[in-house]
């Protein structure tokens, strides 16, 4: 084991100065201390995490090969990311309240959502397929940093109970730009609100790099608003975890929010409609690969003998087992029934609505009685 | 503290509020100056000092912010009431209740609720400077998902607040600025209260149908008792989504006339939509066509011409008349 | 580049910048992606790679940002387009197009201009996400002191694009998403342009009018192709504000009948305007009221319900057999 | 002269802990040094902005007074503020574009703005009276923090023009709560703008204090987005102009935006209908006032004989000049036009714009035939 802080890149390799990380897994696998991040973790513990990466990785590539298909209508990928995702979300108490993105489908699948649910949002059956109170994460939010004020009322609710509850907030790197994060950093310092804001920089918003949302680190933004910031590698999945865990006992204990920028990387495009080869070079892609999030953890799986090739085969079955039958569940999913057009948008009865679904229910039957 | 005198509607709203937070522990209050200043109007006058800072809270500048994590509270639990300072100053909050708030019942195929009240004083007629004087309500009507209400005097204004408060939909509530000093005696008992959803006839007449809300309500019960011919009757609608259609159409069948007033541009203002509504359930009882009468095409202009651009009783009677082929 | 074969309307609107930027240097394009990537919609392909990265600007992701500096920028003298990746997404600029943009010219007497040109895919259709397939012109149209347009085929957005720019008002430029990939040769003679503000009737006809804009002008002509007892008349509006009332009103009162057609929820949308104000002042040569056919007063629905909510060649054909007294 | 960095306040004196900030002159008078910021101003110069500072508080107490016999409907007053925003607005080179809020007096009548344009603004009269190209002071923004953005934009304007301008936007300390200030610090940052971003924490936002939006000194907010952020005694005109000049002179020379708090006090209410005994101390503003910025540069000229008892004098009687015929002016100010409500809507014709004119003019000529 070495100590220290571990460098994330090189210059030469992505062409960017050297920048400095919490790390706690090397890319071979090997176990760094850091410290202020203690973390000891059972080969329960361990194992169970390289099971939900080994797990959502095969869901992510089933989701594409069923966004192909046509199956899905689009698939926002969360390839590269599942060590920032699940690291993150193996912090949370089960009272914690997460707000995601529409990229975090490790965070869902973490809190319990039915995976189903997850794809039949894509698959554009429901805006939001699972409920946000009972599974404690909210509804996919897609309007880039919205849901970080969200997550930053729900700590100042989480203060006015006196419980020691805690809110997390998922966001892009280029969301760190949008007005509302930033408002979002505000209310959080004013009110040492219990929110924990996880920032997965993955290096790009769509076609745009991260330097041109800021030419200096994301976590450093924190630190004018009042609160710490820190920069963790988001392909290791320990140092991510026991970052996460940090600030939420920070948050826990009255001490305010944190920013976490999470140093990682989307190996796919954008979603399916995205094409990355007319902006970034393969080069650049592939030199992530090497610090893939799940080999280095199954090399220290292995390096340190908790695991041997029949775990890891096992562990791929049952994957394959929980893709086999999501592939089917979904293809299976019933569309909405129509009504559902009018069913949410009030609480109360609304005449306008009332009316226009008693409408178009009359105007449905008049094709299916043949006068049309 | 409950009064036997008159009192303003801002009064009114006060303690409505009052009565709310006293009910209900989860309701809280949050905007800019709500707490030690009390508002800039005075609605929220010692609410901090009963109710303390954590449910009266002086937010920090950032309307986006404030609506944002008032839906975080909501999510939580509690029933946020949001001031917003001025009409003009809601547009950066503007995404929030219109991709966020308005939809979250939606979205979540009604597993989440956001029971979060928006106040905001509206329209001109106090001589203030620009973005002070506006009438925004037509882009929140237009907004599926929130209910749109505002009261016209302080008997409304006690109770409508109240009502929206405990309503599980959002609600925009908009507060008709330069009535906040008008006073009244007002009707507290809760049983007697109009549901919030309902327009009310405040002026029975049996000639045309003025039909408005908020600030113009006054303009045109002066209005009717100004005209020397004709009956008219005024409708408060109170409720502009939903808009309580039973009511207004039932006037205006009986009169087969109809004058909308609103302080907001008539171009693709709310009366555009009350009009369209109308013709389209009305047309073979109408003898005239719903004319319409409010801002012009153009933004809210400076104080020393706002008198022009807001409709006043003349221009009221002058459409009345034209209704009724022509001007005298 | 100049081509006579058919090209679609991204490709038509690409062509129109490419020449409105070769003919002033003080073009230019921003916006999220609009630089390597050329848009989402590859509105903007190509034109970084011609007019480098000073004059094509990836911004942050920030849409007020893209606003607020594009305003900044025009004040400077250039004239910015700016490019809001979807709909949906142009909420959070809503603030400076409202209040900033809209006014600047008002607020200074004229001294300021403000030619900026906001590009908005809108619309639905495609089985997007939520917030990709809306129609949020009737909040645009609203606010005075902006022009709205939008362009229905590749001819008139290689036209339209350019006079926008060209424009000294600022134009919130909508174009229909579904119909990016359509196809036509395009007309590129700038003599024989209609002017930026004229609407268009794209089909004559003497029983009804179909009004509509964008992606519904499509669904209009095929309903009008399709009606078997009438001759329907297709209007593209174009221009929402202002509104070419001379050409509307006078196919109105030609046909005595009419049907608006938008993508957007009925209540509060534009329709609502233009109903009032055909009724307003053709109140006695129409024969049934202006019905209005559109999205529903609920959010914009998941995609896999979105054929209900949107208005097809059947609705219409309803609506139109209904301004003949009813369904036949 | 001492040298170093001054204290702004003490604990005991604000409550909070001290504030260190650059500051030349203290509020005896007595020049002080600070490295980085030397500056050398020759007698004449010291004596125009003393000019400046009497000048404009004496057009402040006139609007007070008329706001008070309603010939304005409204008044935000500047008093405390004339340091900061003479010595900033100094700074600026002819070329330059000053970006104010609703309280730049000082900013606006040192660009060479007629006074009467001021006061005509809160007369209701017009919302700008002035042609803010010509004047380069831009028309006062209400909408908190908007302008900001304007600044930034027409900072990367200068940057394609190739000169070598700058832009400042002037803003409270409680507008940077809000989303667009922080957008604006993305965008200026990213494009290494040439823009200032000086912003003047009065320590009110209306009734909300300082330590409301930020728990750490404003200041501080630059360095996460990546550009320096410097604090100056607001009440020092000296300190003020020194470090807007290095600012702008960054600006020009490519090194991107600055931020500078002043550190400055609200003397007065919000506007005249505000009341502030509602929420804020006596004992505060009467410790600010001894924190005068004109006082202290009165006594740096009279100390160090620039000026005399003569002098002082004339400058009050000139001020009291320029506030006479003011008065006269704003009292006499006919009201605009009718018209003018549709004469700027459009730059070309507008159908609805131009009906609606004519037909109002129709109907307030009906009027005066005596018709109603
Ligand atoms: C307010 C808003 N503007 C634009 C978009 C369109 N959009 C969707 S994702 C995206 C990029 C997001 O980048 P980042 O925050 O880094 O998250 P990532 O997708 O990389 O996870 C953009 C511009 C949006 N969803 N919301
Ligand atoms: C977006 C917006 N919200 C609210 C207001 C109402 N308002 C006017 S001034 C003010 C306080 C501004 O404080 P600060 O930024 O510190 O500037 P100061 O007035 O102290 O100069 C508020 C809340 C506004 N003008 N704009
Ligand atoms: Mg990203
Ligand atoms: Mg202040």
């Amino acid at each position: 084991m070495t100590v220290g802080t571990a460098r994330g890149d090189t210059p030469d390799a992505l062409g960017e100065s050297p920048t400095e990380f919490v790390q706690l897994l090397s890319p071979d696998g090997e176990r760094i201390e850091h410290p202020g991040y203690e973390l000891e973790l059972t080969a329960a513990e361990l194992t169970d995490i390289y099971r939900d990466l080994v797990t959502i990785r095969a869901m992510d590539t089933e989701a594409l090969a069923l966004a192909r298909q046509g199956e899905l209508a689009v698939w926002a990928s969360m390839h590269g990311q599942e060590a920032a995702q699940i690291g993150s979300a193996r912090a949370l108490a089960a009272g914690d309240m997460a707000f995601p993105t529409y990229r975090e489908h490790g965070v869902a699948w973490s809190r319990g959502v039915d995976p189903v649910s997850i794809l039949g949002h894509f698959r554009g059956a429901y805006h939001s397929g699972w409920d946000p109170l009972r599974s404690r994460v909210q509804a996919y939010s897609v309007v880039i940093g919205s849901h970080t004020l969200h997550a930053t009322g729900y700590a100042m609710g989480i203060q006015r109970d006196g419980t020691d509850d805690a809110a997390i907030a998922y966001f892009g790197d280029g969301a760190t730009s949008a007005g509302d994060v930033n408002e979002a950093f505000v209310f959080a310092a004013a009110h040492r609100a219990p929110v924990v804001f996880f920032c997965q920089n993955n290096q790009w918003a769509i076609s745009v790099p991260v330097d041109r949302q800021s030419t200096v680190p994301l976590h450093r933004r924190a630190e004018g608003f009042g609160f710490p910031g820190v920069r963790v590698d988001g392909n290791d999945v320990l140092a991510c975890l026991a970052v996460t865990r940090k600030a939420l006992a920070d948050a826990r204990a009255g001490r305010g929010p944190t920013l976490i920028e999470a140093f990682t990387y989307r190996m796919g495009g954008h979603t399916t409609t995205d094409d990355p080869t007319r902006y970034r070079p393969a080069a650049e892609t592939e030199e992530w690969r090497s610090r893939d999030p799940i080999e280095r953890v199954r090399r220290h799986l292995t390096a340190s003998g908790i695991a041997d090739r029949e775990f890891v085969e096992d562990v791929e079955s049952r994957a394959e087992a929980v893709v086999v039958d999501l592939r089917h569940r979904i293809r299976t999913l019933p569309d909405p029934d129509v009504a559902e057009i009018w069913e949410y948008a009030y609480a109360t009865g609304h005449p306008r609505v009332d009316t226009e679904r008693t409408e178009y229910a009359d105007y449905l039957e008049s094709f299916e009685d043949g006068q049309w | 503290m409950v009064t036997t005198e008159a009192v303003s509607l801002s009064r009114a709203l006060n303690e409505g509020l009052r009565r709310a937070m006293t009910d209900d522990p989860s309701v809280v209050v949050m905007g800019e100056d709500v707490g030690m200043l009390g508002g800039v109007f005075r609605v929220t006058d010692g609410l901090q000092k009963t109710f303390g800072a954590t449910r009266v809270i002086d937010t920090p500048l950032a309307e986006s912010g404030i609506v944002g994590t008032a839906i975080g509270l909501a999510l939580r639990g509690y029933r946020p009431v949001c001031e917003i300072q001025f009409d003009g100053f809601v547009f950066p909050a503007f995404n929030q209740i219109t991709t966020q708030l308005s939809r979250m019942r939606t979205r979540t195929r009604g597993a989440v609720e956001l029971p979060v009240v928006i106040r905001i004083p509206f329209g001109g007629g106090i001589g203030a400077a620009e973005h002070h004087g506006e009438s925004p309500e037509a882009y929140f009507t237009h907004t599926a998902g929130l209910r749109v209400v505002t009261c016209a005097d302080p008997s409304d204004a006690y109770t409508m607040i109240q009502q929206a408060i405990t309503c599980p939909d959002p609600v925009i509530f908009f507060e008709p600025k330069r009535r906040y000093w008008d006073t009244s005696v007002i009707q507290r008992d809760p049983v007697a209260a109009v549901p919030l959803e309902q327009a009310e006839i405040v002026r029975p007449g049996t000639d045309a149908t003025l039909l408005a809300y908020g600030p113009m309500v006054r303009v045109c019960l002066e209005a009717a008792d100004a005209h020397e011919d004709r009956s008219l009757e005024v409708v408060d609608l109170r409720s502009l989504n939903p808009l309580d259609e039973a009511t207004v159409l039932e006037s205006v069948r009986r009169t087969r006339r109809c004058v909308i007033v609103h302080e907001a541009s008539v171009t693709g203002g709310y009366g555009a939509e009350l009009a369209a509504r109308i013709t389209e359930t009305c047309f073979r009882t109408l003898v005239a066509p719903p004319l319409r009468v409010g801002g012009f095409s153009t933004p809210y202009p400076p104080s020393r011409l706002e008198d022009h651009y807001l409709p006043d009783l003349d221009r009221v009677l002058d459409a009345v008349d034209r209704t009724f082929g022509g001007r005298p």
